[in-house]
């Protein structure tokens, strides 16, 4: 089972994690991946708009074909979306299971989806006032063609 | 009649975040309805120049410039996601 | 740079990625492996023996070949040692980097390298009072030589 | 004089965690060194009678069988580890 949730608000992730791990002696390994608004270049914000009938319903479909994938993985996967500062994180994804390795390729496999089929848009916004949206990148392509 | 939904850029350049239209009866494919909905206005034209960078839902999945829209309820159209 | 600790204590998966993204605004990305005890087979207690003058020397060894080999990624490993009940977290690997496929990269090869080139030795003990040395897996080497 | 450490079933089957030995001039390579501390006692030998089970460091550094061993100080025998 992987659940999915969007939000506006930020996520805890301890609490995800104890959450999935609660009550269970069978699971040697937890995955976390947390991604966060990135502002080197000067960045003042970042705006995550989504689609809202169908971003949520498109998240659990990309955890229903990561418990598929992996049978033995539990996890959430936890997206936000509106006005983000830099450092804020954005994305949440937690996995547990037996082994690490399906622990981590889970985890992996979810944010790569969820980078390229979730209908997600950043729009970037700068101290001066200006704004762009983000471009899709070949190599988020490439990486969730990996699981192809 | 279709509600057709705009996100991000293609929503500012359209300058509507929806509109509802009645669909001609020989626009039958998704490639169709962007070629239709290019000509409605400046901003649609705009939006839509450059069809590689453009993606399409139909009821709420994700479509190819050859899905039928016959009888579609939303369409939505936008640029290539970009969240995680 | 990449931290290493060993200790007997608890750790704070949520102190170590504050310490990690603190102040940072160029990380877009973190990942956090925790490893715990298993126990689907009615364990009772796992004892983790480790080499005084050489377990902490080569834990910081594994952590400065991964800042070699991801010089962008932040990170922190963190083992215990000694007597650990089921569910108990026996490892922490924490990365933080300006991508994601860096961060989880670097924090697979410290857990892949943690596995098989650190000396750490697991005693399993049973209600019954029996114990048995875990046997090393073939599996963990094959994991440990994809970075070679 | 070097101190020879024993961990995990190794340190069990021998029944000490350390001993001090001088190590006789012929005895060069850890390969030579594993022969001779096999004579040593019955435990000795069942720890070390499967060389494929054991692993050694010499001074902190892990050594391979034609490792050198004169002037170590610190030699250590072990399984293969299994922290993480």
């Amino acid at each position: 089972m992987i659940a999915a949730r969007l939000q506006s608000g930020p996520f805890d992730p301890a609490a995800e994690q104890a959450a999935l791990l609660a009550g269970r002696t069978d699971l040697g390994a937890a995955v976390q991946f947390t991604g966060l608004v990135r502002a080197d270049d000067g960045l003042a914000a970042l705006t995550l708009e989504h689609y809202p009938g169908m971003t949520l319903a498109q998240m659990q479909a990309i955890a229903a074909e990561a418990a598929k994938r992996w049978p033995g993985v539990l996890g959430s996967i936890i997206h936000r979306h509106g006005r983000l500062l830099p450092g804020e994180p954005i994305v949440l994804v937690t996995t547990a299971s037996p082994h690490r390795g399906d622990a981590f390729a889970a985890a992996q496999f979810l944010m790569d989806w969820l980078k390229t089929k979730a209908p997600f848009w950043k729009k970037e916004e700068w101290a001066n006032g200006t704004t762009r949206w983000v471009e899709a990148k070949a190599s988020d392509d490439a990486a969730a063609d990996r699981w192809a | 009649m279709v509600e057709l939904l705009y996100f991000a850029w293609v929503r500012e350049q359209i300058g509507v975040d929806a509109e509802t239209v009645a669909l001609p009866a020989n626009i039958t494919s998704v490639a169709a309805l962007l070629d239709w909905l290019a000509s409605r206005s400046p901003g649609h034209a705009a939006a839509l120049a450059n069809r590689s960078r453009i993606r399409v839902a139909v009821d709420q999945a994700f479509a190819t410039p050859d899905t039928p829209v016959a009888g579609a309820r939303e369409i939505a159209i936008f640029p290539p996601v970009t969240g995680g």
